[in-house]
């Protein structure tokens, strides 16, 4: 019997691609998807998706939860334990369009939602530690129920397929987002769950990830201590988690956070000046199992721009461009190329140097 | 130049030294075969004093040899610092053996003088005591 | 009662060119030199297996074989097992051994593989790409901090930077001598690592490398002082040692001469009885008041390592240590070496070290306080791939007595206690200390540990990995073969083929 | 530039030309040989018919030797005269050279004395230069009976020399011991009773008081028969030239550490000088290679304007007879103690005075014994080594450590 996804570590090669606006323009998924069809041959039809910034302006105040699930019996033990710690402010069904490539559908639900005073009161903690167990409960515990998504005003959209089918099956021409990234997935072993495709999304967190981390157990087993579960032992989820506990839980900036993850090697920390010395030297000593080696290129996204980060050797593609307020990321320039078909500013950046991009303040 | 020195602190005595000098100026690609049922002629000899403490002496390479100078056959002479010997010149009258103060030319068994050439005639290449001694006792350096 | 000797001398004598070099070098007079016959004897009741008169004769004209004069067959009782029964029942004593347990239980080591990229993610060249083994050892604390001014607060509890995940064990200035500890010490301070003095104190001769240097507080308090405190760059209490758990040592009043009864603040000759327990600790928070005690002693500048035997409930006691205030747990199994103990101690007290790394670590990570210390684990790490075994297992760094030993001679002859060590390590009797030269002895341990990182950059090339950190607690690189479900379930790796 | 005379060609001049180079390598120097070849040891020649060397090999220094050092050699002449006020050479032809700095280098010559009948004595020969050697080669044959007068040095190394090639030889002497002039009596019969057992016969005690065609009649009234005879009797310094131009002469040329002659920039170096024994405290004259080379060095590094002395000679000499070697070194002062360690085939004597090891003779123990020489010529007093252990036999061990330690360890 071939294992399910979460009963196996799943190797995978991937496309990424992204896409935002500085100005916080909002703009419709069609550039995104396209931007995957020239990179057809990096994915195998195991898994696409994308995640899109922005999307629900009218639901801004709200954890914006996609979950699949199996049946309506999962659907209902679920949703009975959202009710618990959550009021409902919408449920319902999310759009999409039927067609032959795109089988074996789960039941899509979006549901918005608003923590309970109450129960943060009790519990003692804040709002997002709140998301973030309920949907670690929900993923581990629950059986046939999967939240993909719940951070405010942004999705993810995700199944087994290609990626641009994904995209066309899900009508994200019909979302505007200001920030969109993409995620084709090749999986080496596995007959692929829609759970498992990418982005992997924690809070508003989401990350799509081109790699096969070397890390991945020293990683998982540091952050398993803290609370999260690796139920689909997959790298995305490992640095989603990373990224959540680094910088929401430690506070740490985008910038340290990729000096964590992609640490600079001491050789290059040695010729820094004093302080970053310093600086360096301690996220390396303070987070050594956070240090994520092996080739990645990584996308994260989150309310307000994304980082783009690859491993400190770069041994994945991963090229940057910019044209007026719009950055461009993809694992190919081809990728960019269909986006954005006559820009001049594309470049490739070091390893293990984050391209980070912010949406204008008040913009989104 | 490189020059055999004793660090007579390590020496244990064991006088591998003498052995793998006889064996290296043997001319012989074995030891047994070398040494076996003789009566070793070596270069560097390993001296106990007083208390008890061993070290090898050999010649010492003087900057100004009294061996050279009192050889009457001219077959003592410096070369590039190293005081070599040509046995097919030496007629053995030993006057190098009277005059050497630190007892470092020897007779061998042929009866001519023989003394340290740091194996630069053998095909060692380079000193045998130092390469087999077991505890770095002989090393083989440049001091002033 | 006599026995055959246990080991033939065997000498070629067609080789033989009598120089003699056997019977000067052999501490046990096993050889010596017939005038009349002109020919080399050997007395073979003598005769350790130690190799030396093997190692330094010219020709190869000896070699010690084990003698083939056996008892009657017996499973059951073993030649070993009869022969000590007649040795108790001659001298009514406790038996004695030496090094680690010799005995054919299982390494588990050996039965795990270690695992290499291929296609999906590449292996990565050590030779054209940094492969970075720094290891830091100490305390990190549960949360960042920032400035007033928003910068990062980067000071840390006391940590130990290390080049590379190993270090010198224990080994005391009295089990071993001067110019082993000179060697270890050198060899530390090149390596950038650290050696540990063992419980013997630290000879004054070798505070200049305190830096490198991690000084233990054993149970018999031998040197300690204040300035013997303030030495080191961390202090080590050692609770217990994975060969002989649950005693304290002894070494034997031959040994505690000169410098080593000056160091050990000991009577010149008197023998040095270290308790089993420390009389001040006979519970866990004994040991967080001596922790603090070391701690308040040197102003919170020095990590505290503590270091234990690996025994059954070693999760246990190790959770107990991390909640305790110690910077680093040091554990050694029960396949570490000894310069002496009681041998039925020594080979049936304690547990592997792997089981109870994985055990240990696990704990730890299971109650979320695996950053409160750090792991070095010891006893019997051979090589570079226990090394990465053991880091991929789950600890920080190794600690390595019996291959540094090796490395400066020593033929594991297990012998130590004799204190006639012809390898001049574990003696004291000048002449044959002198046999080691530091010279020597420290640029072998140095080429030992530099041929080490090589090959743990190769194997983490191989897994893809290019720093240590991505190596630590990394089970998934990791396959068990020829395992028990259990086994495979503490170690907390699969089988191979999984 | 100087202009550099050296009147000799043998170890003292090679030992001056190298002196005067290791100086400067501008100036020219002349070499007056009169002998027909290039610088040789004459002690080789017992060698040379020993066949242990040959013409080739003879040679003290390579063929170069000469060329590479801008030495003029005239070969053949000999200097009749020394004016050291106009410093100018005469030479037998008549011709003169200037010199600025010049050594005499002259040697010794054989004293052959008055004896009766000598003149008609068809096949006698000197054993001092090479072609002595050459002329008496030429008229051995394996039957030839060989008679020596002279049981010295010269006379018995002919000896050895000649033993395989001819029949017989008898060397006879006034002396009643072999080697009189460096052993003592004891000795010396241990070194006879080694020659006659290979084969030399003795006549000592006597002179031969007449010759008749091959026959000598000895004082004693025996009568050897030979064929071939060779006169060893003695040598004397070849001094007339400088005591002519009016220098200090003894018996030998009085020379000073620095080799100087009374003569302004005259040295004289080598067997025809007289000069300080330390171990003795006398003037004396040790006519002996090492010292010869030393002298002829000193010598050229002075005439060339550097500075060095050989203040420290001793007389020793390392003679060998069939196998057996004899070291002597220094001498017996008056009142000096003799320690003697002695067995069949071995004599070790040493002379002690005032704490002094002044001298030792040794006679098949030959090992290592440049350590009692250094003692002997380094007057080191007995007290600050360990003489015990040295008497037993010579080592580095006896001299202490800080000895020890500067030898082994440093640069000599």
């Amino acid at each position: 019997m071939i294992p399910l996804e979460g009963q196996v570590r799943i190797p995978s090669g991937c496309a990424v691609s992204a896409m935002i606006s500085k100005d916080g323009k909002r703009l419709n998924g069609e550039s995104i998807i396209e931007s995957m069809v020239p990179m057809h041959d990096r994915s195998n039809g195991l898994g696409g998706g994308f995640a899109a910034y922005g999307i629900y302006p009218e639901y801004r105040d709200f954890y914006a939860f996609h979950i699949f699930f199996n049946d309506t019996q999962c659907q209902k033990e679920c949703m009975n334990l959202l009710k618990e710690y959550f009021e409902i402010v919408q449920d319902e069904h999310i759009k999409v369009r039927k067609m032959p490539q795109i089988t074996d559908e789960p039941i899509i639900r979006r549901v918005f939602v608003s923590p309970m005073q109450s129960v943060l009161r009790h519990l003692q903690i804040d709002e997002k530690e709140l998301v973030v167990r309920i949907v670690n409960r929900i993923n581990a515990g629950l059986n046939g129920s999967y939240v993909f998504s719940c951070g405010k005003n942004m999705g993810a959209f995700k199944a087994v397929g290609f990626p641009e089918d994904v995209g066309r099956y899900y009508r994200l021409e019909e979302y505007e987002a200001y920030s969109w990234t993409a995620h084709g997935r090749y999986p080496t072993n596995t007959p692929g769950w829609w759970g498992g495709a990418h982005p992997f999304c924690m809070l508003d967190y989401s990350i799509v990830h081109n790699g096969e981390i070397s890390s991945y157990d020293a990683n998982r087993r540091f952050i398993e201590m803290y609370g999260y579960k690796c139920t689909l032992q997959t790298d995305t989820e490992v640095i989603t988690y990373i990224a959540d506990y680094l910088l929401r839980r430690q506070g740490l900036t985008l910038e340290e956070t990729a000096s964590v993850i992609a640490a600079p090697f001491w050789t290059t920390i040695d010729s820094k000046s004093e302080q970053e010395k310093n600086t360096y030297t301690y996220l390396r000593n303070m987070f050594p199992s956070l240090l994520v080696t092996g080739p990645f290129s990584i996308i994260l996204g989150f309310n307000g721009g994304l980082m783009a980060l690859n491993d400190r050797l770069k041994l994945r593609s991963m090229v940057v461009g910019e044209q007026d307020d719009m950055v461009y990321i993809a694992s190919e320039e081809a990728a960019i190329r269909v986006m954005a078909p006559d820009i001049q500013k594309i470049w490739s950046p070091a390893g293990g140097e984050p391209v980070i991009v912010k949406v204008k303040e008040g913009a989104f | 130049m490189k020059r055999i020195f004793v660090k007579e602190e390590w020496c244990l005595g064991c006088h591998l030294c003498e052995y793998n000098c006889a064996f290296a100026n043997s001319g012989l690609t074995d030891m047994v075969k070398a040494l076996k049922d003789k009566k070793i002629y070596p270069r560097v000899r390993v001296e106990t004093d007083e208390d008890g403490i061993t070290y090898a002496v050999s010649c010492r390479h003087c900057t100004n040899p009294l061996c050279v100078k009192s050889c009457i056959a001219g077959a003592l002479s410096i070369q590039d610092g190293v005081i070599q010997i040509d046995h097919n010149k030496c007629v053995g009258c030993l006057t190098c053996v009277l005059v050497c103060p630190h007892g470092a030319v020897v007779e061998d068994e042929k009866g001519i003088a023989q003394k340290c050439e740091l194996c630069m005639k053998n095909s060692c290449g380079a000193p045998a005591c130092v390469a087999g001694c077991p505890n770095g006792a002989i090393v083989y350096e440049e001091r002033e | 009662m006599n026995f055959y000797p246990e080991f033939e001398v065997v000498r070629n004598d067609s080789r033989c060119v009598r120089c003699r070099v056997c019977e000067r070098q052999c501490a046990n007079e096993v050889h010596w030199y017939d005038e009349d016959g002109k020919i080399l004897l050997s007395d073979e009741s003598k005769c350790v297996n130690c190799q030396r008169c093997v190692s330094l004769c010219p020709t190869r004209a000896l070699k010690i074989v084990k003698s083939d004069c056996r008892l009657r067959e017996n499973a059951n009782y073993s030649d070993q097992t009869i022969k000590e029964i007649y040795r108790q029942a001659e001298t009514g004593g406790v038996l004695l051994s030496s090094m680690g347990n010799p005995n054919p239980l299982p390494v588990y080591w050996d039965k795990i593989l270690i695992n290499a990229s291929q296609v999906t993610n590449p292996p990565i060249d050590p030779l054209r790409e940094p492969m970075e083994t720094k290891v830091f050892l100490g305390k990190k604390p549960e949360k960042i901090s920032r400035n007033e001014d928003g910068t990062l607060n980067t000071e840390l509890p006391p940590q130990l930077s290390l080049t590379m995940p190993v270090m010198f064990s224990a080994m005391s200035y009295g089990s071993i001598s001067y110019n082993a500890h000179a060697s270890l010490a050198r060899a530390a301070e090149k390596l950038g690592i650290y050696y540990n003095t063992g419980e013997g104190g630290l000879h004054e001769d070798f505070y200049r490398f305190g830096k490198n240097t991690i000084v233990q507080v054993a149970s018999g308090r031998f040197g300690v002082h204040k300035d013997y405190l303030e030495a080191g760059a961390a202090i080590e209490i050692k609770m217990g040692q994975g060969a002989k758990p649950g005693i304290g040592g002894h070494l034997p009043g031959t040994k505690a001469v000169g410098d080593v009864s000056k160091t050990r603040m000991i009577p010149e000759g008197s023998d040095a009885i270290s308790p089993a327990p420390h009389h001040d600790i006979y519970s866990i928070e004994d040991l967080r008041q001596l922790v603090f005690s070391l701690k308040e002693a040197t102003e919170y500048r020095l990590p505290v390592i503590v270091k234990v035997a690996a025994v059954h409930n070693i999760a246990a006691i190790a959770s107990g240590i991390a909640r305790s205030g110690a910077d680093i747990i040091a554990i050694d199994g029960f396949r570490g070496g000894t310069g002496a103990a009681p041998t039925r101690i020594r080979d049936n007290v304690g547990i592997p070290i792997e089981l109870a790394l994985a055990a240990v670590d696990k704990r730890l990570r299971d109650e979320g306080i695996r950053n409160n210390v750090s792991i070095v684990c010891g006893g019997s790490i051979r090589s570079a791939s226990d090394v990465v075994k053991a880091i991929a297992l789950g600890a920080d760094a190794c600690y390595v007595a019996t291959a540094a030993c090796l490395a400066m001679g020593c033929h594991l002859c297990r012998s130590c206690h004799t204190g006639k060590c012809n390898w001049g390590i574990a003696t004291q009797r000048p002449d044959l200390v002198k046999r080691l030269n530091p010279e020597i002895g420290y640029k072998r341990l140095v080429n030992l540990m530099d041929a080490w990182r090589h090959e743990i950059k190769e194997l983490m090339g191989g897994m893809g990995i290019n720093s240590i950190e991505a190596l630590r607690g990394n089970r998934l690189m990791l396959r068990g073969v020829g395992l028990t479900e259990k086994e495979l379930e503490i170690l907390g790796i699969g089988h191979a083929g999984e | 530039m100087k202009r550099y005379v050296i009147i000799g060609n043998g170890v003292a001049a090679a030992g001056c030309i190298e002196g005067i180079r290791s100086v400067e390598h501008e100036s020219e120097i002349t070499v007056i040989s009169a002998e027909e070849h290039p610088v040789y040891c004459r002690p080789l020649i017992s060698y040379y018919l020993e066949k242990k060397t040959d013409l080739q090999r003879i040679n003290y220094r390579s063929p170069a030797f000469y060329a590479d050092n801008g030495v003029k050699v005239i070969y053949g002449k000999s200097v009749t005269k020394i004016n050291a006020d106009t410093r100018q050479v005469t030479l037998n032809t008549g011709e003169t050279l200037p010199y600025d700095a010049l050594c005499n280098a002259t040697g010794s010559a054989p004293f052959v004395p008055p004896m009766k009948g000598l003149e008609k004595v068809k096949k006698q020969f000197t054993f001092m230069t090479l072609d002595d050697t050459l002329a008496l080669e030429q008229a051995v044959t394996p039957e030839s009976r060989v008679l020596i007068i002279g049981a010295g040095l010269i006379g018995l190394k002919c000896a050895e020399g000649l033993h395989k090639r001819v029949a017989e030889i008898t060397v006879c002497d006034l002396a009643p011991r072999v080697l009189s002039s460096i052993l003592d009596d004891t000795c010396a019969a241990m070194m006879q009773k080694h020659l006659e057992a290979n084969g030399i016969q003795f006549c000592l005690g006597t002179s031969a008081s007449e010759f008749t065609g091959n026959k000598a009649k000895m004082q004693d009234g025996r009568t050897i028969d030979f064929d071939v005879l060779v006169l060893a009797v003695g040598v004397r310094p070849n001094t007339a030239l400088i005591q002519e131009a009016g220098g200090k002469v003894n018996r030998g040329i009085l020379v000073d550490a620095k080799c100087s002659t009374s003569l302004p920039d005259v040295y004289a170096a080598g067997d025809c000088t007289e000069y300080h024994d330390v171990s003795s405290g006398t003037d004396k004259i040790m006519a002996l290679m090492p010292n010869a080379y030393i002298q002829g060095h000193a010598s050229g590094v002075n005439m060339a304007g550097g500075s060095e002395s050989f203040d420290c000679a001793i007389p020793m000499n390392s003679i060998g007879f069939f196998g057996l070697h004899c070291h002597t070194a220094g001498s017996q002062p008056e009142g000096c103690q003799m320690l003697e360690e002695a067995d069949e085939e071995h004599i070790k004597r040493l002379f002690v005075k005032d704490d002094r090891l002044t001298g030792f003779m040794l006679i098949g123990h030959t090992h290592r014994t440049g350590i009692y020489t250094a003692l002997v010529r380094n007057q080191t007093p007995l007290s600050t080594v360990d003489f015990e252990r040295l008497k037993i036999e010579p080592q580095i061990a006896a001299l202490g450590k800080e000895h020890r330690s500067r030898v082994l360890k440093g640069v000599i």
